[in-house]
């Protein structure tokens, strides 16, 4: 299945685009996303903290995403 | 929900428009936090700083903030602004007021929404300097 | 000292004015508290209020609060400026802002100015009402 | 010895005066002061607290006064 990945701040940076589609097995979880991520990104190992969004809200590691999903990375904030 | 009043913009935040939302004629008391953009970061010179949001999301967080603030004192109104867009030295990035009948309550509240964002709104900032620039927080 | 600016005076407090006196390169975070007249004591009406102030000592005590608060905390400014005379609901009393690199210093340093203040700066506020004027907190 | 009695807020509203001078024997403290004072005017005694200063400071009731001495009564104060 398709997942639509957005990324922002140094995430975008290390993926090299504001967004992108990953191709996953059905029901991925959001900890099987990462994994994806971190072989294909290393950089993102690097980070402080990684989170992820769906539907505008954080999520943790064992949501199940479904084909068509948009998961938006959150590298570590630094608003205020 | 009454008696919230959350704004995420690209323009010079008034400070006394934020507070003016919080004041009520109930309150004695109102506590304010203005964050400025500091001048330096391990001694080196920032030439400018870009503040970027996942925008609907960023509200939707500090929105959760306020009514948080609400719930758990007695509170009577809160208001958050934060600045996106390029910031210079000595802007003003963010203002929380929070109004209360109690200035104890005004104070923990003001504190508690600020330690909050910082940890939970999605909102970058990145510092540049004369050779290069660095995503504010991202490492450890 | 360095980094104090005590007030007192007769005219309207302009919030901005007191704030931009503690405001410094170095400081990410400034906290404010503005003291306000509420609208009503145990249900009454108030029409005004009348502040009062053993002038000299006044001062001499708000600037014993700013030395220990830049003693005790990593603080790098403070003003306080409070308002006496005649004073109508709405008005600003007292303004105090507080500039620290770390917010925490900043919240922390910004209350213990203003409960220290209602303690011991000799100021009186008389609430005058339709049938009568009371001396705050002047009884148990 | 005279020392002079400086009031302010309800202080002066229970003098029925701004000051006035006191007659008082030689080294009087502070505490001794308010004794006179509760005794001619018993509505200090009325009030949540009583505090005096000399000099622009906060005195205790030990303070011994002299002759000629300005003496302030602070009566509750409610700034801010």
């Amino acid at each position: 299945m398709i997942v639509k990945v957005v990324a922002y701040g140094i995430a975008r940076d290390i993926l090299k685009s504001a967004d992108c589609s990953i191709d996953l097995k059905e029901a991925t979880t959001i900890a099987g996303l990462k994994e994806v991520l971190l072989q294909q990104y290393p950089d993102f190992s690097k980070l402080a903290s990684l989170r992820f969004a769906v539907g505008e809200e954080y999520q943790t590691d064992s949501y199940t995403l479904v084909a068509g999903q948009e998961v938006v990375i959150i590298p570590p904030v630094s608003g205020g | 929900m009454e008696g919230i009043d959350i704004q995420l913009y690209d323009r010079k935040i008034i400070e006394r428009e934020v507070e003016a939302f919080v004041y009520d004629p109930s309150c004695g008391g109102i506590v304010s936090f203005v964050g400025k953009v500091r001048d330096a970061t391990q001694n080196k010179q920032v030439l400018r700083l870009e503040f970027e949001s996942y925008e609907p999301m960023a509200i939707k967080e500090m929105r959760k903030i306020a009514q948080q603030v609400l719930e758990r004192w007695s509170v009577k109104k809160i208001a958050i602004h934060h600045r996106i867009g390029v910031l210079q030295i000595e802007d003003t990035a963010v203002v929380i007021s929070v109004s209360a009948p109690h200035r104890k309550d005004a104070f923990v509240a003001c504190q508690y929404a600020i330690d909050t964002l910082k940890e939970t709104v999605p909102i970058w900032k990145k510092e540049i300097f004369e050779d290069g620039e660095v995503w504010v927080a991202a490492h450890p």
